[in-house]
């Protein structure tokens, strides 16, 4: 991890672009780059064009931190995957209430996207302004003293208990608010911990179908990671699919004969989700 | 008459060391606002050099911040910077500043209306905001008790503008990407 | 030229916080010591208006103490007064108050740490602690180069205390405090 961090800061003094995660504010700051780096513009094409290579990104997740914004690259991951999907079903099949709700999500992104872009290029105005007024020399000598002896005497009423009284009061711990909040960010969601649950169930049960495995998540951001989690053990050998027709049930089955907390914590470290989606 | 009070002004932005409003500025002359104010403005014509015999002074007059302050004129500033010992705050980080930009154009705004639009966590950036006294708190909601944020005065002089409304246009931001394909609320 | 030279001068002597010599002037600006001493003599009858057309200012370039500054014009004293009497109510406002009882508790402590724990910029609360004489820079942080403030015997006398020992113990809570503003983070 250590290593590709640096060969990250190399690419960027070489070519003004870079591989750490860690050095994009957000999913759309990666979104826009790359969509910048092949000088595209925002259309549903320059995003299925990327989508690859978004996803990709992903696999530098890492770390409290980046945890932590795991979820929205997430759900931005999910809404590329499903348009790069869409697109390579014939039209006539997107008429479904799934369809519907493709074209809104897309949509959704489109709109935020645009949105933080504006607020991306407005901020070099505010930069430049910045920058400009800091060389600016703005009069400002210290009150002379016989002007400042103009100030009223001043009226004192706190004693000392008083005065400890207001220490107390500004020195206390404020309440963080926690209410509220859910609606506007999407909760963080683990790729890990939604497959150690994955794993559970089917150790247990043997075999699932997908709809089972993901009765009980309730948010869209469990879903998609409990999707990727499935894909995860795919790739790492300790589950088999099978799905009788196109479209028809996914049932999964547990097959592996090792498996343990280690073999967990490596899920996702070799995680290639643009293969994976398609 | 009218030249003393601009005598006078001249004497207060002497020693002022913020913007000062035009109130501020009337209430400690004891004159009317309209009478400052067009003070103000032959002041600002006096040191530009405006009129025929005038002298475009080393100085200036600016309204900034929402107040009048006299500034070095821009192209002596080489000449002062040797002289003035000035700390200036370190740069702000991109995300800061794009996060600044958000509050700007969307105050009053809470921290995680701020998240939803930026994608990301913004607590720190937010933090680091207020301390700078570019945003303060306005207001805290009493349903949800998420606390609001707004820019503040300092943001604007720091900026080297008056108001809000110098801000440039983001809509046309906006539309310009709305170009080029269709759908897009 | 010269007439560049003045306004130059002029510009260095606008933020000049003491009074300049005339050598300190000459060097700042590049100039020839005599030529120095011609402008500033110029200067010094163009702000009394000494020529027919000329006006005389608000302010006055006076020689005190081995070298020259700006001064506001004595005739001008009053209205200044009424300005700073203006600025400097006789009571500290509730933000002044509380920021003074964290810097008397927290002593010896920089603006951003005082920033940071009252979730406001808090410069010009400051400037106006000092200006009162409650607060005074106690040490420069020779790495961050971080000015630290204390209280000031002013405080103890007003408090009706001898030492800092006599303030009322919060320390329970001070703790708590602290701990609560680290998890924040």
């Amino acid at each position: 991890m250590a290593q590709s961090r640096e060969t990250g800061l190399e690419a960027e003094s070489v070519e003004g672009f870079t591989v750490s995660l860690s050095n994009f504010n957000g999913p759309f700051d990666l979104l826009l780059s790359l969509i910048a780096k092949r000088e595209m513009d925002i259309t549903e094409i320059a995003l299925s064009a990327v989508t690859d290579e978004f996803i990709s990104y992903l696999r530098e997740i890492d770390g409290p931190e980046e945890l932590e914004q795991a979820s929205e690259f997430l759900v931005v991951a999910a809404t590329l995957l499903d348009m790069k999907v869409a697109g390579l079903l014939p039209q006539g099949e997107l008429v479904d209430a799934e369809s519907v709700a493709l074209l809104e999500a897309r949509d959704l992104l489109f709109a935020r996207l645009l949105q933080y872009r504006a607020f991306k290029e407005v901020s070099a105005w505010f930069g430049a302004g910045f920058e400009a007024e800091a060389n600016r020399h703005a009069r400002q000598v210290r009150l002379e003293e016989k002007y400042r002896q103009f100030a009223p005497e001043l009226v004192w009423t706190l004693s000392s208990e008083d005065f400890a009284a207001l220490a107390a009061v500004a020195l206390a711990p404020r309440e963080i608010p926690t209410v509220g909040l859910a609606h506007l960010h999407a909760p963080l969601v683990s790729i890990r911990e939604q497959a150690a649950i994955v794993v559970t169930r089917l150790k247990s049960e043997g075999t699932l179908s997908f709809r089972e495995l993901i009765s009980g998540a309730t948010l869209r951001g469990e879903i998609v990671a409990r999707f990727l989690a499935v894909l995860e053990l795919y790739r790492a050998d300790a589950v088999s699919f099978e799905q009788i027709e196109p479209l028809g049930e996914l049932n999964i089955t547990w097959k592996a004969d090792v498996w343990n907390d280690a073999s967990l914590a490596n899920l996702g470290s070799d995680y290639s989700g643009g293969e994976s989606g398609s | 008459m009218e030249a003393e009070l601009e005598r006078k002004l001249e004497a207060l932005l002497f020693v002022a060391d913020e913007p000062m409003s035009v109130v501020t500025l009337a209430t400690a002359l004891g004159a009317p606002v309209p009478a400052v104010r067009q003070s103000i403005e032959r002041l600002v014509e006096d040191y530009d050099g405006v009129c025929p015999s005038g002298v475009r002074r080393g100085f200036e007059l600016r309204e900034v911040g929402g107040g009048w302050r006299l500034y070095v004129r821009e192209q002596f500033d080489d000449v002062v910077r040797e002289l003035v010992l000035e700390q200036n705050p370190s740069k702000l980080s991109q995300a800061a500043l794009e996060t600044l930009a958000v509050i700007a154009y969307k105050q009053p705004i809470s921290r995680g209306q701020i998240a939803s639009i930026r994608a990301v966590n913004v607590d720190s950036v937010v933090r680091t905001l207020v301390s700078r006294g570019l945003i303060t708190e306005a207001y805290t909601d009493s349903e949800t008790g998420a606390i609001h944020f707004a820019t503040t005065d300092l943001l604007l002089t720091q900026l080297g503008i008056n108001s809000l409304d110098e801000l440039p246009q983001i809509s046309p931001l906006l539309d310009d990407g709305a170009e080029g394909f269709d759908g897009v609320a």
